[in-house]
């Protein structure tokens, strides 16, 4: 993007270079997680949920050193994600033929699906901190990781929802975000929603470990960042081009 | 075309006041802005009682801080220091290249700081790996927590280094900025990168 | 381009390379295979060098030689605080 | 349809609509400025001297000194973390405010939204899961002790250790300050954030350490993060302040 010599020090450029920073640090920080997801030992295969108490304790005690270095980059830079996030509500709020309510609630169920997130890796954190505690108790500990990580994917459904209705509700003649958007992200909605079923069963496609809970649920979501890094930086291009901003 | 005439126009008094340097040394002025030297201070003193906590835990155990501090390769910590040193080199030559008007010059030059930093922190990941590998981790003892832990930092450190040099690279790209004040604040930041390495080494590696 | 202050900052990163690689000699991770003793003078050596250091760096780098008053007071004083202090608790 | 009245309302409309709307001057903002103080004030007061959060009891015990610990404090920590969970919305708006005033640099929205996001997110595992787990600690105390001690472990590494939700927030106050032109911070508190997040880089270590400096309690993680928080939140109250000073009695209200 080049930055138009009369525009540099104006609002609307600050607007743009705040975005695209909030932009840039999905891939840098989606890159940090990516080695921290892999680094997770109990990853691949997911552990199951049928582990014995036993089991899971070993498991931690095995693994102390690579639990604690992957739970604690996710503790340290998963809420750097939350940017990206925000680029989308700022271009929601551009959308001209609507109120801006959808993207005040997508604010919202952001922070609240980014509160989940923040909190699963506390929990397996406190069950690698002293692996040699009551099995059932690291058990207990494990269990709620991975519920929490997981099940709760209520936030980004309705976010994904949201961001849908608010593209199909932008029909006028300059929409934000392009029509395929909208229906990708109610796509994505649809591929995260049944990893709710990993609050109830323990076996099967979507229990936590299940080929719909953790593949499905964790690549759709995966992809849909890496997806709107590529929308957003063009949708931030067109708004400075529109704004006299850039060439 | 116009950028050659401007440097020429530009270089004339630069030149002027480096040949009467003896004057231009004594006239009194503040590298960068006082924003960076607020940073830097600040970070100096946080980083001073890192140090000082080390040398009291140090003090409590020094016979085992000494015999981790043996398992530390020397070489590679020298290697670093070199490094780090020339890329202060680099940068303190570009800001001076900078002052005289010569902006292909201080490009290059930043360049090459830049250079030395990213190989920088390619040595520290070599160093990082081979010393897991022989089983040094941070929970080894207090010496190596003490040793991931401040070189981590420090090497955050780097990283946002080579950011600030990046937007020094941007400004000097660029034909209507190139202010001084600000290639200088960036120089300033990484010069301090650079000293509190040159602490961390003496303490880590070579005190005994 | 080599002018007086291009030649002063030169000489001061030859000075700061020598002095690391005489740190080299004084590391105790060459005595491979025998325990690395306590040593009060190599020590007091790595302070004062680290001191030298430190100090060359923030005047001919960070260019504090030319700085305002408060600026080398301070940075001074902090490197004073700074190796005192380690040396002192190294030597209690 | 929709899109004529908003094009029509916006320049216009607007300025009428100023000029008749009555100001109510800056009292909102005053009033919710001194709520920060008073909030951390409290805050101070709960974690320090009632529920013995800070400075944190010790890692490197055994499960029947921490079963003591929480018999012993039993009464403080139930008044402290109970007037905490009342009085917890002062966080939120402590952080709305230094949101608002971020809305008002010239820097477009994005950065106050990373700052509000985070922030929230921040309240729960930085702040209630510690009131909760203590709680409910004390709130049955013949509980089997090794649940006690899981109590103790998670009430402190997530309170000390929740590191991630606020170095986003301090790193959207950062950019956010060194694009402004509104001069609303001074270009200096965009540096005390990076200070910021390298204190929480280094108290990574404590969900390794259990005793030393770098454990929950230690010189670093703990004391040496402490202060730089005090004087981050010190310089933050102060500038809240000049900010608010600064701001034109008749600035039109935020979009």
């Amino acid at each position: 993007m080049q930055i138009l010599a009369e525009a540099e020090d104006l609002p609307k450029t600050a607007n743009i270079k705040t975005q695209l920073i909030s932009l840039w640090t999905a891939p840098v920080f989606g890159v940090v997680l990516l080695i921290a997801f892999l680094a997770f030992p109990g990853f691949f295969p997911p552990m199951s949920p049928e582990m014995t108490a036993e089991q899971v304790a070993k498991f931690y005690s095995d693994h102390t050193a690579m639990i604690r270095f992957s739970m604690v980059t996710f503790n340290l830079c998963g809420i750097m994600l939350l940017p990206i996030f925000m680029v989308i509500v700022v271009q929601m709020k551009r959308m001209a033929t609507q109120s801006h309510v959808f993207a005040y609630c997508y604010l919202t169920a952001a922070v609240t699906g980014a509160t989940l997130f923040a909190l699963a890796d506390i929990f397996y954190l406190v069950a690698a901190f002293r692996p040699a505690r009551n099995p059932e108790l690291i058990e207990l500990l494990n269990d709620m990781g991975w519920m929490i990580f997981i099940a709760p994917v209520g936030a980004a459904v309705a976010m994904n929802l949201l961001l849908g209705l608010a593209i199909y509700f932008d029909d006028g003649p300059n929409p934000v975000f392009q029509r395929w958007v909208g229906h990708y992200a109610i796509g994505t909605a649809l591929a995260m929603a049944p990893a709710v079923g990993a609050a109830v069963f323990t076996t099967g496609p979507v229990a936590w470990n299940g080929v719909i809970s953790f593949w499905l649920r964790n690549g759709a979501f995966t992809l849909f960042v890496i997806v709107m890094f590529f929308v957003l930086r063009n949708v931030l291009h067109r708004q400075a081009i529109d704004e006299g901003v850039a060439r | 075309m116009a950028n050659t005439g401007q440097t020429a126009a530009e270089s004339g008094p630069a030149t002027v006041s480096s040949v009467n340097s003896a004057e231009g040394q004594r006239r009194v002025h503040l590298p960068g802005d006082v924003h960076m030297w607020v940073m830097v201070l600040g970070d100096l003193i946080i980083f001073g009682a890192y140090f000082i906590i080390f040398m009291v835990f140090r003090a409590m155990k020094p016979q085992e801080f000494l015999a981790s501090e043996q398992h530390l390769n020397i070489n590679i910590g020298v290697l670093n220091t070199l490094v780090l040193l020339a890329s202060s080199w680099f940068i303190a030559r570009s800001v001076q290249a900078t002052r005289a008007g010569d902006q292909a010059q201080a490009l290059r030059l930043t360049y090459g700081g830049g250079l030395c930093g990213v190989a920088f922190i390619a040595i520290k990941a070599y160093e990082w790996s081979t010393k897991i590998a022989q089983g040094y981790t941070i929970s080894s003892n207090d010496f190596f927590m003490f040793y991931y832990m401040l070189t981590g930092v420090h090497l955050f450190h780097v990283s946002l280094g080579l950011l600030i040099l990046g937007i020094t690279v941007r400004e000097l790209r660029n034909p209507r900025r190139r202010r001084p004040f600000m290639i200088e604040a960036g120089a300033t930041y990484w010069h301090m990168v650079d000293l509190l390495w040159i602490v961390i080494f003496a303490l880590l590696y070579v005190m005994r | 381009m080599t002018t007086t202050v291009a030649r002063t900052t030169t000489y001061a990163w030859m000075v700061l390379s020598a002095i690391t690689i005489v740190s080299w000699w004084l590391a105790p991770s060459h005595t491979r295979g025998a325990v690395a003793v306590a040593s009060v003078p190599i020590t007091v050596a790595v302070v004062l060098l680290g001191f030298i250091k430190g100090r060359l760096i923030i005047q001919y780098f960070m260019e504090v030689r030319t700085a305002p008053r408060w600026l080398k007071l301070f940075t001074d004083a902090w490197l004073t605080t700074l190796w005192v202090g380690v040396l002192a608790i190294y030597l209690y | 349809m929709s899109s004529t009245v908003s094009t029509d309302s916006s320049p216009t409309a607007g300025t009428v609509d100023r000029a008749r709307v009555p100001r109510a001057g800056k009292r909102d903002v005053w009033l919710v400025f001194w709520i920060v103080p008073a909030f951390y004030t409290a805050f101070g007061v709960i974690f320090f001297a009632l529920a013995r959060v800070m400075p944190p009891p010790r890692p490197d015990v055994t499960v029947d000194q921490m079963v003591h610990f929480f018999h012993a404090h039993a009464l403080t920590i139930k008044i402290g973390f109970g007037v905490l969970v009342l009085i917890v919305g002062g966080a939120g708006i402590s952080n709305g405010i230094v949101v608002y005033h971020m809305k008002r640099m010239t820097v477009g929205s994005v950065m106050a939204y990373i700052y509000l996001g985070s922030m929230s997110v921040g309240a729960l595992p930085g702040c209630l899961l510690v009131a909760f787990s203590f709680l409910t600690a004390v709130y049955r105390p013949g509980r089997d002790p090794q649940i006690l001690a899981m109590l103790y472990d998670l009430g402190l590494l997530s309170y000390v250790g929740s590191l991630g939700c606020f170095s986003t927030a301090y790193f959207a106050f950062a950019v956010a300050i060194l694009y402004d032109k509104n001069k609303i911070f001074p270009k200096w508190l965009a540096y005390v954030n990076i200070w910021q997040i390298v204190t929480e880089i280094l108290t990574v270590a404590i969900f390794v350490s259990k005793a030393g400096p770098f454990a929950w309690n230690g010189a670093n993680s703990f004391w040496l993060g402490t202060a730089i928080f005090g004087v981050w939140l010190v310089c933050v109250i102060v500038f809240l302040k000049k900010a608010n000073e600064r701001q034109p009695a008749d600035e039109p209200p935020l979009d």
